[in-house]
């Protein structure tokens, strides 16, 4: 069931997580939705985060992740969606979801799973003020965050 | 005959090169992965900074020695390091 | 912004929950669902569960609820729903969810709401099998669970 | 002039006693939530072990001291350990 885990270049949808995370004997389900935030720390806000991706390791690594959550933590049904390109401020960047028996283990994975995508995926963010370009007054590495 | 290496620049990588991508030339019997890393430092001196936090990333694998070999017809990544989400 | 707190006789939807909890700097969303599993152990499935509520009380330690996940954890919105009456299997008959700036929050503040809320509200289940009655073979208490 | 307590009654307890709903008469005083709950087990045997495990509740608030007086016109609620979720 790895074909739960895509790259998008369209806008993600929490209600989509919610069916693809359906099933009779998984009375947990923990969905997670990161979404791009104005930041409100610089001199100019942000409107979008640009998402860059190197698509065939990206895949690699969240099918990894996608079978870590199944065997570590016993997730029967998951979710691992990223957008990648520009998002707006208040889109979603990325989903997570886990369907599990019991809500404890669909926590674990769910968190598992975002905490670690965002260290191990190659996929990179740039903020983006609201000329198209970076924040004036920003050092990098860019600090806006979709999710913290 | 392939005698180029295809380089993919990611993130702050691209923006100390200002391009995506770039056919770089090595020898037909290939070059050791850190030599082909001082190469580039040596071409894109803003990008050195960027060289030493990354991970090198060949035909979609993590470089793990710096002897790997890559040869003319690979793909060679630099990957900053990651912050998505 | 306590309307976040629901009893409700009609079908939970996780869409309407992450439609509830959107807003520009909120980065970090968690929505809890549980679903009425059928039951694996007993000689019967259990086809429903019929969830009794004292409403009152009920939505007051709701909303006390929701009040403590915004101060202690910084929850921005929060959706606190439960559903009432005969809730068939696989469908929906909790939800909690919460927007926060950061994922830390929004994860800590949910797995504190469903906690609490499954030992401090009053709210009860009577597992149906088939037939509409308890599964046979049953002992008091009830072991079927919507999630665990 | 009301004479009764509104007794509730939920899960294992209304099952106990096979209703949800009872009027109750109180004397005009009142009479201690303790009380009211052991004549509630008389007259009903098969509540008393749910009683032992249960929450009073007094016009929606939990009784803390068993002291407490009910009233004419208040409402009385048993509560089993809750099982929401």
């Amino acid at each position: 069931m790895t074909g739960s885990v895509r790259l998008s270049r369209r806008p993600l949808s929490m209600a989509s997580a919610a069916r693809a995370l359906a099933g009779p004997d998984l009375g947990g389900v923990v969905v997670f939705a990161g979404r791009v935030r104005r930041d409100r720390r610089g001199p100019a806000r942000v409107r979008a985060i640009d998402y860059e991706v190197h698509p065939g390791p990206a895949l690699e690594v969240m099918r990894r992740l996608d079978r870590d959550a199944r065997r570590r933590y016993g997730a029967e049904e998951v979710v691992l969606w990223h957008r990648v390109g520009r998002v707006p401020a208040g889109e979603i960047a990325v989903i997570v979801g886990v369907a599990a028996g019991h809500r404890a283990p669909a926590f674990a994975a769910a968190r598992y799973l975002i905490d670690v995508l965002k260290r191990t995926v190659p996929i990179w963010k740039t903020e983006r003020a609201r000329s198209g370009r970076r924040p004036r007054g920003r050092r990098h590495p860019p600090t806006g965050r979709s999710s913290g | 005959m392939v005698r180029a290496v295809r380089v993919l620049l990611f993130a702050t990588a691209r923006t100390a090169v200002g391009r995506r991508e770039l056919e770089w030339t090595v020898p037909p019997e290939g070059i050791q992965a850190s030599e082909l890393a001082r190469e580039l430092a040596t071409a894109f001196p803003k990008l050195a900074p960027t060289l030493r936090a990354s991970r090198l990333v060949r035909n979609g694998h993590p470089v793990d020695r710096p002897t790997t070999r890559i040869r003319p017809g690979d793909e060679f990544a630099v990957h900053p390091p990651y912050g998505g989400g």
